[in-house]
């Protein structure tokens, strides 16, 4: 066991945030913190800067790009992107890449994997359906092959990078007669295919998702990721990647030094916050949550440098995690009483309202990327036996 | 012992859920929440005065009619519709001039409130003294023709539309006991700016600096004899908007309950409603009960002041636990709607909003708890 | 609405008190202190002095020797035996009697309700199985009609009072071709029967319980409760009586009040427990629980005594009194530190013990009465309408 | 950053594991537990001398090998397996002797413990002082050969088997910084009463009266220069034992996570295993997280520890959350075990008297939570 940086990764880490220190501009923050999780051409020519120091494939091959890295390597730059402030890194690196290294054909990874270590590819996920959400399997979007390309029709929900990305990560069926989890197949469709249609829907979090309707769009054949009807195998792999980057904590850990520091230089009602036994007990159990939260980010980075998907154990770290957010903004709120619930318009607004709008993004990391009842399920019968549930 | 409505109440609780969703749709709430919008509707101010709601709690001598726990159900109906927050902010300013003004303030605001020609708040926070009346800096100190004030006073609710607003004011330096007034400041008088305040639940609060606003004497709430000696009603006032806020607040879970069981029955993976699911039915229960238990508590918090008995502990009880059940009804809507109830065009986050709001309106959780510790003579 | 007793209810409160003052004697409270729910001759003596008050029958018709009172008058009374440490009714006349007042044929009426409200006859609750416990439904005790009599062969487990009852209200199968729930009964059964043999089983929470072996053992025709076949309702009905006698608070009150009263009057290191702000923050947490409780049970017998049998209320009741109690054990001896895990027989123990004693009693009544995983489900389904679980 | 085990860390918790199966089996756990035992086998000790682990954690120089860690390790199979509490007791007070005694006290002391010839353990809470050393009120005075040891000690763990007993006592009035002093008694000195406490766990704890207890010069822990000196290396010597009891509860609950899975996986009701009831998995998933982050808060501890790094954070947040989460665990299995965990004849009962004896020791969960907060600079 080793609980500290090795002098490499201390090594790592210092190049991380000096980078920082010179990349992350106050203009670029000033951005960030209006828009949020979306996009603008300040953000856009942050993250070509980050993909161009390779850090797009930290911890993928380097003939694909990489810099063959370790994943802890690869957690301490997303600690240290999130704490800053700044975009981490997106799904497409952290999830989708990986699986195209895994099961991927070669002339999927030459095809793809460069494109994405340059920033110059990043896949929406196209999953989701109105009738398939939890139950991601009953997905209906279609693609047949005609000749030298798949021919796709269907529509898809909650495609939150639609209208950013440069190309959806598609779940379709491919076999509508196999057994539902066995006709799936994943397609890689250029987001400007003639045929797709990409409508809006705002969130409460103030994130764009989108409605994304497919008719008729055709793709080369070769966009086929691994084989064919192996799809949910990669949709399940990929997610348990995904379950780690929602669990990763260095915005949490920001947000949370940020209440500390508010509540030792606020006074109300004659008593500075920190003084307060109540203020004391509640961010003192934060503070254990939050490092029990770290740990298990820490774990699931060691098991996959030891060569596993560590399912259960990121399972574990995306639930705990998600419903530590909701608890940091809910409790974050309540401490600074009134000031809790102002925007981030406001100048009187606490922690320039970071903690209001954590409390309407926490939701959506709760149920995104597999509910926390299915993760439960998941650590239950995955990780300790337990038959499936009915 | 009977801790079901009678029949009067029932029917006062279900005219009013039937009068709100006709008169108050969720069209209409979007549109008061919108930025477009004052956040008030006349419309359904005038019919809501018909039915004589903003009359209840308030002596019958000045056109009130019915009691306190009466005014709550209607409250408790506004909550789950979502009526904006003029009633609340009214009715609270009605209740301290019940509780301090003297028998023409009384006859005249009282009258005005329950006849549904003024709508009114009260001005209580400031920017660094949130619950204790000991840190209050808003001065009143007199003038050629009464009174000139001075301050800054925030998380006013409906401080644009308040006629009068109603500020709480140090009239001499020392203890609160023997220091604070309340001023009622007409609309419009010179010296008040409004600053909004961009609360994620739109609900109109604002900062209102008070430069050197003159007042007359007959501003004076309560009259000569009031002059700082405001405080014990204003404490029970306070009181009272709690236990007024928690009926709100009930309102809204119980809406939030019945929105979630819908979904749950009709939403359907894995080839049946997901309310069939074990996990899903326990988080309904778990709502449920928090419903239920604010229900409880708030009614019984509402009949101890409209029946003149101790309720401090009950009041702070009340607050305590219905903010966090309605709140985690929110939290857990969120996690049972999933994405369907994350988007905006769906309504389920007005509730959310309005339950995070409350929960940090008049004290927070941990606020009550220290309360409840205090009656339990700790 | 009336948040207030009556007069007449602040009489028979101050009726109840009276008789407790008198009744309740040093000598009983320390043999109740020493056995905690099991019986002994001052015990005995002390049920047949509240029996012959008529006071298990205060809610029972006056023909069956009742008192005509209502639900509320009885939790009064509980509350108030609860409170000052005397044992409370039995289950016989809180869950079983008014089964057989509602269900009962009239020679069952004449037959049990005279024995039970003189305190001569209490029934142990013969339900569980080695097979069949949450899934009672399954049990296979079976009944056969001999001539006049039943014969009846069969295990009965968690059988709490079969070594203190006269009979017990034994459910049986008496149509093993019916569906599960369709060929059970109830019948009463005299404890000394012959063929009847009982096994102690000794809990963690220092009660005892039993397993009884049921060998041809012969009881009269008549013993059968309301109508053949029929039982599965009777013995949901009085599981709906049985949450409310699991639900009532008085003496978790009791423990609280006692709790405050300790902490006001003990000092560790240099500190008044009742001065610290993270004990002040508990109690209060706990306070405000227990006034819930109290509600709710008030809110069942507001209830009943309008006439209808609350299933979901009395579920929501029995989930959240029992859960408290495990809340207020649990941080009840935490509060007071070491001194939570002294057993009452060590002069030391804060409480006199009670907070250990309760931690090892609370779990035996989230699961008992119907687990609370179950009630839960109760509350959804019938509570709010969802569909049944499968 | 690694945060699994080398596979000389799991060797050593495999081997361990293996070894309390065959040595202690739950037979020999009831049997110490029992009224006739006094709570401890020489057998077992002779064993777990043999295999070095109780000189796990102390200096080489007198006997010792491993570290903390590799002692957590061991401990935290011990708790798995319900080890008597002598282990715990035993490695405390020679931690303390390892942090305070001076060359000849280690060389004789740690050399006998760690070969198994001495058990032993740390008098230090008193009846109104349970953690603050200020308050502390036993005393040693000098006298004719040496110290006389005065008060009265309470909840130490096997005093009617520790030889010596050290004992925290106040050589002077005013600040513990320049006021304690640790002694050791050995067994059988003349002036010590034992009264057993009625723990629930029945743990063998002790109230310890010392009355004119006479002890040489010698028998001060670290010799003259440490009289008065001593509260720096208890606090040390504290946080260690706080890290070795989270590795202790980490096993326990561990264990009562296996069995609770192994339970649900068999018991059938409604023609299914229970473990297959999504309520019951949920419980079950808690637990697993509750289990997990123990393990991972507890290793980062001992870690810290054992390569001196600053620890009290790491101390007190690993025992804040395994104290919950073991409870929490044994709590749990009781709903899911029903009444079959529920007769004193399943061993359930055992690990849920051990999580809240464990709880409850050296500080429960506000006092770590406190101490965190002081950690935050609060």
């Amino acid at each position: 066991m080793d609980f500290d940086l090795t002098p490499e990764q201390t090594e790592w880490r210092e190049a991380v945030r000096s980078f920082l220190s010179r990349h992350l501009t106050p203009e670029l923050r000033d951005e960030l913190l209006a828009l949020g999780f979306s996009h603008s051409p300040l953000v856009q020519q942050f993250q070509k800067e980050v993909a161009d120091q390779g850090w797009w494939g930290v911890n993928w091959p380097v003939e694909y790009g990489g810099l063959d890295k370790t994943a802890m390597e690869q957690l301490i730059l997303i600690d240290e992107l999130e704490y800053a402030g700044a975009p981490s890194l997106p799904l497409t690196v952290t999830s989708l890449g990986p699986m195209i290294i895994r099961f991927g054909t070669e002339e999927n990874k030459r095809d793809w994997l460069p494109l994405v270590t340059r920033g110059e590819a990043t896949f929406a996920l196209g999953y989701s359906e109105p009738d398939a959400g939890t139950d991601l399997a009953s997905l209906r979007t279609k693609a047949e092959l005609d000749g030298d390309e798949w021919i796709i029709n269907g529509q898809k929900i909650w495609n939150s990078e639609a209208h950013l990305a440069t190309h959806e990560w598609l779940a379709v069926r491919t076999d509508p007669d196999a057994p539902k989890h066995r006709g799936i197949s994943v397609i890689i469709v250029p987001i400007d295919s003639p045929g797709i249609t990409i409508q809006p829907l705002w969130t409460w979090g103030d994130v764009r998702t989108n409605q994304v309707y497919f008719e008729d769009v055709r793709v080369p054949k070769g966009n086929l990721i691994g084989e064919v009807n192996q799809g949910w195998y990669y949709i399940v792999g990929a997610l348990a990647f995904e379950r780690m980057a929602l669990g990763t904590t260095g915005s949490l850990r920001r947000l949370f030094d940020d209440l500390v520091d508010f509540c030792g230089r606020t006074m109300f009602d004659g008593q500075t916050l920190s003084e307060r036994p109540e203020v004391q007990l509640r961010l003192a159990e934060l503070a254990v949550d939050l490092e029990v939260s770290q740990l298990f980010s820490l774990q699931t980075a060691t098991l996959m440098d030891a060569g596993g998907i560590p399912a259960k154990e990121a399972s574990m770290q995306k639930v705990f995690t998600t419903e530590l957010r909701t608890k940091l903004a809910d409790w974050g709120t309540q401490i600074v009483d009134l000031y809790g619930q102002l925007h981030q318009s406001d100048e009187d607004a606490a922690l320039s309202g970071r903690l209001e709008r954590a409390y309407r993004m926490a939701p959506f990391l709760r149920f995104g990327g597999g509910t926390n009842e299915v993760m439960r399920s998941i650590i239950a019968e995955r990780g300790l036996g337990l038959p499936r549930s009915t | 012992m009977d801790l079901q409505p009678s029949p009067d109440e029932a029917l006062l609780a279900e005219s009013a859920r039937k009068s709100f969703l006709r008169d108050c749709p969720m069209s209409l709430v979007r549109e008061l929440l919108g930025p477009e919008s004052v956040g008030h509707s006349p419309d359904l101010w005038t019919k809501m005065a018909e039915q004589g709601w903003l009359g209840l709690g308030l002596p019958e001598a000045h056109g009130g009619a019915g009691s306190l726990l009466d005014l709550g159900l209607v409250v408790e109906e506004s909550g789950r519709a979502l009526v904006p927050s003029t009633f609340r902010s009214t009715m609270q300013a009605a209740l301290l001039v019940a509780g301090l003004g003297n028998e023409e303030q009384q006859s005249e605001l009282v009258g005005r409130i329950s006849s549904g020609l003024a709508v009114s708040a009260v001005a209580y926070t400031e920017p660094q003294a949130i619950h204790d009346p000991r840190y209050l800096t808003t001065r009143a100190v007199p003038g050629d023709d009464g009174w000139v004030l001075s301050g800054v006073k925030s998380f006013v609710a409906n401080a644009h539309l308040a006629d009068p607003l109603l500020v709480v004011a140090r009239t001499t330096a020392g203890a609160p006991e023997r220091a604070l007034t309340v001023f009622c400041v007409p609309a419009g008088t010179d010296g008040v700016t409004l600053e909004p305040q961009a609360t994620f639940a739109h609900d109109r609060q604002f900062r209102v600096l008070l430069d050197g606003v003159g007042v007359g004497d007959g501003a004076v709430l309560g009259g000569p004899a009031a002059i700082g000696r405001a405080l014990p009603a204003v404490i029970d006032a306070r009181q009272r908007w709690v236990a007024l806020l928690c009926a709100e607040m009930v309102g809204g879970a119980q809406k939030v309950l019945e929105l979630t069981s819908e979904y749950v029955i009709g939403r359907v993976q894995f080839g049946k409603p997901i309310g069939s699911f074990q996990a899903v039915q326990h988080h309904v229960a778990n709502m449920a009960m928090g419903v239920e238990g604010s229900r409880l508590a708030t009614y019984q918090a509402l009949w101890r002041l409209a029946n003149d008995r101790p309720a401090a502990k009950s009041v702070a009880i009340a607050k305590a636990w219905t903010g966090e059940a309605y709140k985690g009804a929110t939290v857990m809507a969120h996690q049972l709607f999933g994405g369907m109830g994350y988007v905006r065009e769906n309504d389920l986050h007005l509730w959310s909003e309005h339950a995070k709001a409350s929960e940090l309106a008049l004290g927070p959780r941990d606020h009550q708890l220290l309360k409840v510790a205090s009656e339990l003579g700790l």
